[in-house]
């Protein structure tokens, strides 16, 4: 492999390199599941501000950037986390208090939207969403709009079926294509070119990625291009997508990752208590956060003890009968 | 709620839920309650029925009870794992859609079944703001027969909804169908007093069942619309057998049923 | 599992059941490789007629049932197979004779025509084709879409994108659904309830098996649910979409299949050789199709030899330094 | 066409074909003599050139030459194996469409790029019909860079097309943009006698490159459309560096150099 087809760097380099103030970002994961943890805690802690956030459910990651602030405008389908938090505790707070923009879709149109991006497409079609708020009830003013280039000038279209009623559809909506500047994800594998193996369900991080500008990939273990090319068929990401690749051991904690590691609930339950009391909130974050330098010295925090017991059993790919609640 | 009756509230609910689901049914479920049901459907009256996931599984075997949509315990021993945009073009595609039953919940809903999952107050600058659609509006508008669940209150059983985020029957009578919506939306109701269908004409919400002890009249009270109940009757109670498999097999340690 | 799971039966059986006179068709795999050919050989046993197929670029499949005359309309973006047939022979005949009615798309276009069918949707959206003769020039004509509810009233259609210039694009190219009433593929593994796995390239496999009202499966291995069960992540195709489910090994023979032969490049010369004259075709297919009465007799005329020297190398899943001509 | 140079046709073709491939460029290869040209530019001129197949298979190792997009040697340790509308959505997708560069033949050519592979004569009922489309209309439609391969003989380029299968720069001038399609297109056009190229203004065929024994006289003859030939300088011909590495590394059995 030639230097220039190695992408590997530190995490806070990468960061650095592609995440700016005001700039459009996806993160990967769904919930409480393989958000890329390390590059949030990394974005909060080296302050960047105003970035436009596009979300299907990203439960973790998304209320941590926006309880530090970090997000001014937020595209999403759905902020909830498991049991600890039905609705995102930060988010509900900002959403009410008129600290970030939100306009709102559903998973699918989220989905699509990130798909039409990877397919290079300006929309794609769905039967979904007719009638509802969702499409009438827009986040972004159409002079936000028109002043910025990066925000599609109409929410969504519907059109009548060109093929008269074919499939027995009269009429579709429309969902615009995202394109972010940056996507990041955490996967299971990774080799220095960039090529990913994700284990287990991918939710939309493959339409991130390939709809996005940028890709920094955050991996559980960094491996041998031959190791990856001996099974391709478990390859959904191939290196030309990708921009950056950090190893990040644990990178998706608290979030799960499966067959590695579980959500841990109980720093889930103490994310949604702090985040209810502004003090205590503040406190988390010095903490977890601010009080740490990286990913690796913010897990000495959170102690062996808890990382041994959201450890993967190597049969299910989760942490059989850990005590969840 | 007081009841003198071998079952809890919950404990009805789900069997109640669980009975909707057939044979053959693909079963697309969140989690808490309706992954019980779903649960139940399959230990009690549906063995062949299919218990299917937005973030993509499909038929998960399910050894311990999912905390969320994509807790990492639905992803063993799946048919297959794959992605949103699968998932849900598994429900949008009428050859497998037909087959797909959904279990919703929601803050709010209408006389047509309509639901807000998104906010109360002003969408702009909402009094409480709720987590929003996820894939509720996509199932709503895709899938033939929706389960609702709900707790029976006035401020939830609403004359018009704060936002409609998912679809039921609109405004009523063909005005779903004139959206560009394919038949379907939220079919029954399952409340913590009985259970609510829709008048296939109307579209409008109507009393199908109640539960004992439980009156047409209290449940009117607790319903901030008209509705007509004089289809209504008793409820057949959770049997002794429905509710040993949903506490001895399905919920052991009562995570969800309390 | 319970009994109406267990789609297990004879391909003779599928075939009679699944597979009618006018049926609208399309069978797996790409030019030669993984095409349904045991599936294939007992359609034109069965002497099916008038099918309406619909290919992306199913090359030794097609040239077969063409030549047996089983198909009077036909989908199409390519019609070749490797080096044997740069154009299908068979096929070439039959258009230039008016034998068969022909309608041309890009490889692009029947993939997401068969994608669209897939997602419920009357149409997919793709930036390819604007200017050429594919968009103008027509197979069919207005009076045979009319009089056939199962063709689509417009061969493609043009529109001006409704987000502005969103991604680039001024206007956009539509190409409408299939939905075919049966789609027959030959995989590695299933399962009796007609779970698949599909190694190397599914090419557009899954989503003709997704966009078809009924599906048959045959496979190399008839395999326990558990075995697949084990990794859900190679499992593309989940029991939901099947119909019927028939174990043929070889089954795609004389087309390859990955990881267990390699396509027979004398049996494909043979063919194309016999394919240019009409004595030497019949007695081909006396010989080969209707001289046998199912596929595992077929193979005993091609012989253990032929077999032996396509089987595949476990390292790298396809015959290796077989003489290929 | 005899030859006292000390390579074939053949030869020359694929090492003028390779050395339009750039360091990084993503080549989107068929069969036969492009697939030797994207192995020759790997070889010699762009090591980090990535061969990638309509099929779905990226960078795949290639121990054996395949015969077919389809063959079964591509799926072999290549960094992801995909499908059919994965494989085009990379390079309708601009992001990595740019980078792609990609190598096509037809049976007709035209003054603009406009390719031929359907059919000759009448499109409903064909004196000769050939393979269609494939992928080429959809990578002439995307990739901004095209090599097309072509025998040099009148028949073959032609005035009109008899079928216009994959847009180069349809009547000239802005049409191209004007109909739809990005730039891209049919950009070089490589033969036995010479390369050429097209006005980035007119979108006119012009000739940039004659072979050594190969005068623009002699293109001009067996070009059936008039052609500017003033810019036209004679070709470095293939070094002994790519030569050697073309025959001993690329093709040593000469399957594909004959």
């Amino acid at each position: 492999m030639t230097n220039h087809l190695n992408k590997v760097m530190p995490l806070k380099q990468a960061i650095e390199q592609y995440v700016k103030n005001s700039s459009h970002i996806s993160i990967g994961g769904f919930t409480l599941n393989r958000n890329p943890m390390a590059a949030v805690y990394e974005i909060i802690r080296q302050d960047i501000k105003d970035l436009h956030l596009y979300a299907h459910s990203n439960g973790t990651g998304l209320d941590e950037l926006i309880g530090a602030g970090c997000i001014s405008k937020l595209e999403i389908a759905y902020a909830g986390n498991g049991k600890a938090a039905p609705t995102c505790i930060r988010f509900a707070r900002a959403v009410q208090n008129n600290e970030i923009l939100v306009e709102d879709y559903s998973n699918y149109m989220m989905s699509l939207r990130f798909m039409a991006g990877s397919m290079g497409l300006p929309f794609l079609p769905t039967l979904s969403g007719f009638g509802t708020d969702i499409l009438t009830k827009w986040g972004f003013s159409k002079s936000i709009r028109k002043s910025d280039p990066k925000i599609v000038d109409e929410k969504l279209a519907v059109m009548d079926n060109p093929f008269g009623d074919w499939a027995g559809a009269s009429k579709v909506l429309l969902v615009p294509a995202i394109n972010p500047d940056i996507t990041i994800i955490h996967v299971q594998k990774a080799d220095a070119m960039g090529t990913c193996s994700i284990q287990g369900l991918t939710f939309a991080d493959i339409e991130q990625v390939k709809a996005s500008k940028n890709v920094i990939v955050t991996c559980e273990e960094l491996v041998d291009k031959e190791e990856l090319r001996q099974n391709p068929d478990l390859n959904q990401i191939p290196f030309i997508h990708v921009s950056a690749v950090c190893h990040a051991p644990l990178g998706a904690y608290p979030s799960a990752v499966f067959g590695h590691y579980d959500y841990d609930s109980q720093y889930l339950r103490k994310f949604a208590i702090a985040a209810k009391n502004p003090d205590e909130f503040k406190k988390y974050q010095d903490k977890y956060i601010y009080g740490v330098k990286n990913h690796e010295s913010f897990l000495k925090i959170v102690g062996q003890e808890r990382i041994d017991a959201i450890k993967a059993d190597p049969r299910t790919g989760y942490s059989v009968n850990m005590k969840r609640d | 709620m007081k009841n003198h009756q071998p079952y809890t509230p919950r404990e009805i609910m789900t069997i109640m839920a669980a009975r909707e689901i057939k044979n053959g049914d693909i079963v697309f479920s969140g989690t808490g309650i309706s992954m019980l049901a779903a649960m139940a459907a399959k230990n009690i009256n549906a063995p062949d029925s299919v218990i299917f996931f937005e973030t993509g599984a499909i038929d998960s075997l399910l050894e311990e009870l999912p905390f969320a949509v994509a807790d990492p315990r639905i992803m063993y021993w799946a048919a297959a794992n794959s992605k949103l945009t699968d998932a849900f073009a598994t429900m949008q595609n009428p050859i497998t859609g037909k087959k797909v039953i959904a279990i919703l919940g929601a803050a709010q809903i209408d006389m047509y079944g309509n639901l807000n999952t998104t906010c109360i107050g002003d969408y702009s600058s909402p009094d409480i703001r709720f987590s929003g659609s996820g894939g509720g509006c996509d199932v709503a508008s895709f899938v033939p027969r929706c389960v609702a669940f709900m707790q029976h209150e006035k401020r939830k059983f609403v004359k018009k909804l704060d936002y409609l985020t998912s679809p039921g029957q609109l405004k009523g009578n063909n005005t779903r169908q004139a959206a560009g919506l394919r038949p379907g939306g939220v079919s029954v109701v399952v409340t913590n007093l009985g259970l609510m269908r829709f008048d296939k004409d109307s579209g409008k919400m109507y009393l199908d069942k109640f539960y004992p002890d439980i009156t047409p009249e209290k449940i009117l009270e607790n319903t901030g619309f008209p509705m007509d109940v004089s289809r209504a009757t008793l409820a057949v109670p959770p049997t002794e057998t429905e509710l040993k498999i949903l506490r001895e097999h399905c919920d052991p340690q009562r995570l969800i049923l309390g």
